[in-house]
């Protein structure tokens, strides 16, 4: 299990592994939201929150597909099939690997990019806390939309079509955490609500996810 | 002891069965040389017994964890050198890197990245991975596709040497491996007669 | 004619945007169901011959 | 005989080739009769004309949330029993309930213009609506995508699973967001403000219309897939030979 992690770490920073491309995308998402909404503190303010999630959840819905599709394509999604894993522990460690790749810089990245957008300081540690939590589950989600699209040429439009829905109890949660911290100081709801979306994705989905790549290989 | 039996088993592709009522044990020590015209049905039966797909009727009994399959795709990672390739699925299977570069000639190789190696080459590397398995029946879908003859003469020494060691190997391949009591089976009496089966092998079936 | 008041544009409109789409499924749903009919009459047909 | 054998294809053709016309003829009697009876409704003292437009909202959300219900079930059926025919049921509801979510966002939209002053209003049942509407394309989509067929009934189904726990999911998170403008269910009975029976008679029977509607499209589209992939595997076997 953990060689897998390992490995999928290793290649995501080598060449041509596509690290920190996620990161460089949310960058110039966060760049190009004062040129559409324009640079006032009262216009961005409001709507910094939704922005970063957004952002992140773009970023990190950008580099799904490469979840499972390189193994499928070089073999080794048959050969990890067969090995003494089991396909739902091969689906976590993966989506594992994509999150730490990929979630784990956005999160980084965001306070910084909070400050572009002229996110006020009390909501920082709660943007940080809300991603911490609900990224995840992106990533999760993302590996079943990745499992269910794996064998399809065209697959990538159709993986967004797929996975954006189911990102929205997340994406409302998320939002609303970091809203109700700043506005009243108690976000124990949705913080409460989107603790228990992240643990029944990363609880639930892996089976379901190991269920479509099993189609995919026969 | 059978490392594999295989009773009365029928596979299908394409929601159609291919091949049906096939039976065969392999044992310790035994190789098995699937033969048939294209189509028929090879890859599909060695991809069921592999377990990457589901049988449509039929046994296959043999334990848990004792397949290493090997087909047309090495799964090998372009950014990795091959020894970390290999190490990797050493790592997963529990088995020994440093034999299993000998046995294929890649010990020069070892440290160049995937990526830069010649088609050959990879396929030597993606063979060398069954030693990393240490597992005891090989499945092989044409194995030695583009290996030279000096490649697929070191390739039938290490099947030698798999078998002569406990193992056992079934196997699709026009070539000649050099293996000294290899049976055959033809797939061809085999080949599924259309009609309408108790349980269906797919839309195909269901709707034929 | 019945007088549908002020609102008369949202009511039409409403009426007329639903009975479109439900027409438009109806048709779709037979005309697929025709296709395929034939399309299969044609190879039964071939089959016979 | 049990209830499966309906699940049979030759079986399943014979039988609602039976019910056939009796679906589409109770479908086009209710359907018309329950709208243009809507239609003659006299106006409401507060909403005026635009009234009339339940008698096609209320019958259409009710059955694009009945619809998935029923593609849930279908799909549950072909990944449990492995029964064809319900992966194609399954198959042959989505349209019609993507059809019958436009039409109740389209109405509720329409309706909303002169009531809220605005088109669109994210309202949670509105809202709830929108994302529905998605998980009908999504679904769709995937089966549009996904060449060979046994592989896309198996997606699909756990599509519809994990859909299914988002959708419900979507529409808490989605009122815990925005608690909204929308009327509560009018014909709840325990509400004090029930609907008239003037409103209500006709109601009813636009609603079984549109049930009886689906039912009758369900049935036709479903025989359309039982042909097509007849078809396919005439000619698989054609292929093989």
């Amino acid at each position: 299990m953990l060689a897998l992690l390992t490995r999928d770490l290793r290649l995501a920073t080598r060449a041509g592994g596509g690290f920190g491309l996620g990161v460089a995308f949310f960058l110039i998402l966060c760049t190009l939201v004062p040129f559409g909404v324009g640079a006032d503190t009262s216009a961005l303010r409001p709507i910094a929150p939704g922005i970063l999630w957004l952002g992140a959840l773009l970023a990190c819905l950008l580099s799904l597909d490469r979840i499972f599709a390189l193994d499928h394509e070089d073999g080794s999604l048959d050969l990890l099939a067969t090995a003494p894993l089991p396909l739902e522990g091969t689906v976590a460690i993966k989506a594992l690997a994509h999150w730490i790749t990929t979630g784990l810089p956005l999160i980084a990245a965001a306070p910084l990019f909070g400050l572009l957008l002229h996110l006020p300081a009390e909501a920082m540690p709660w943007l940080v806390i809300s991603l911490l939590i609900g990224t995840p589950a992106l990533s999760m989600l993302g590996a079943f939309g990745a499992a269910i699209t794996v064998g399809l040429r065209r697959g990538g439009l159709l993986l967004s079509l797929l996975v954006l829905p189911l990102y929205i109890p997340t994406l409302i949660f998320g939002t609303e955490l970091i809203r109700r911290a700043v506005a009243s100081g108690d976000p124990t709801t949705p913080l409460v609500f989107l603790a228990g979306i992240t643990a029944g994705v990363v609880a639930l989905i892996p089976f379901a996810a190991a269920a479509a790549l099993r189609v995919n290989l026969r | 002891m059978s490392l594999l039996a295989v009773h009365d088993l029928a596979v299908s592709r394409g929601g159609l069965r291919a091949v049906e009522g096939v039976s065969f044990t392999l044992n310790a020590g035994e190789a098995l040389i699937l033969r048939g015209p294209n189509g028929v049905g090879k890859t599909t039966l060695l991809r069921t017994i592999a377990g990457l797909q589901p049988a449509t009727a039929g046994l296959i009994e043999m334990a848990e964890d004792a397949v290493a399959y090997a087909a047309h795709a090495d799964g090998l990672k372009g950014a990795l050198t091959v020894a970390e390739n290999l190490r990797f699925w050493a790592q997963i299977f529990g088995g020994e890197v440093g034999a299993a570069l000998a046995a294929m000639d890649l010990e020069a190789l070892a440290d160049r990245p995937a990526a830069s190696l010649s088609a050959g080459q990879k396929r030597r590397t993606g063979l060398a991975r069954l030693l990393v398995t240490g597992r005891p029946l090989w499945v092989l879908d044409e194995p030695t596709v583009s290996l030279d003859a000096a490649s697929v003469a070191r390739f039938g020494a290490v099947l030698r040497g798999h078998l002569a060691g406990g193992g056992a190997a079934l196997m699709a391949t026009h070539i000649d491996l050099g293996l000294e009591g290899a049976r055959e089976l033809d797939l061809t009496p085999y080949r599924a007669r259309p009609g309408r089966a108790e349980k269906p092998a797919g839309f195909n079936e269901a709707f034929g | 004619m019945i007088d549908l008041g002020k609102y008369a544009g949202t009511v039409l409109a409403a009426y007329g945007i639903s009975v479109l789409l439900l027409v438009g499924l109806v048709w779709h749903s037979i005309a697929a169901n025709t296709r395929a009919r034939r399309a299969l009459e044609k190879q039964e047909g071939r089959k016979d011959a | 005989m049990s209830i499966w054998e309906y699940a049979n294809p030759v079986k399943f053709m014979r039988t609602s080739g039976a019910i056939l016309p009796f679906a589409v003829a109770g479908a086009v009697v209710c359907t018309v009769g329950g709208v243009v009876w809507g239609f003659l409704t006299p106006d409401d003292f507060r909403q005026g004309s635009t009234v009339k437009i339940v008698f096609l909202h209320v019958p259409a959300a009710m059955m694009a949330i009945n619809i998935w219900v029923m593609m849930l079930v279908a799909s549950l059926i072909w990944l449990i029993r492995r029964h064809h025919v319900s992966a194609l049921a399954a198959k042959a509801a989505a349209p019609i309930g993507a059809v019958m979510t436009l039409i109740a966002l389209a109405t509720g939209a329409i309706w909303g213009q002169p009531m809220w002053g605005t088109w669109w209003e994210w309202d949670p049942r509105l809202t709830s609506f929108l994302i529905l509407l998605l998980f009908y394309l999504g679904y769709i989509a995937l089966w549009a995508s996904v060449e060979d067929v046994d592989s896309a009934a198996d997606l699909t189904g756990v599509l519809c699973l994990v859909g299914s726990v988002f959708a419900l999911l979507s529409r808490y998170a989605v009122l815990f967001w925005n608690q909204g403008l929308h009327q509560g269910a009018s014909l709840s009975v325990q509400s004090g403000e029930r609907m008239s029976a003037i409103y209500r008679y006709p109601l009813y029977l636009s609603m079984l219309g549109f049930l009886l509607l689906f039912v009758a499209l369900v049935l036709i589209r479903t025989r359309t897939e039982i042909r097509r992939r007849r078809l396919a595997a005439l000619q698989a076997r054609e292929m093989r030979a």
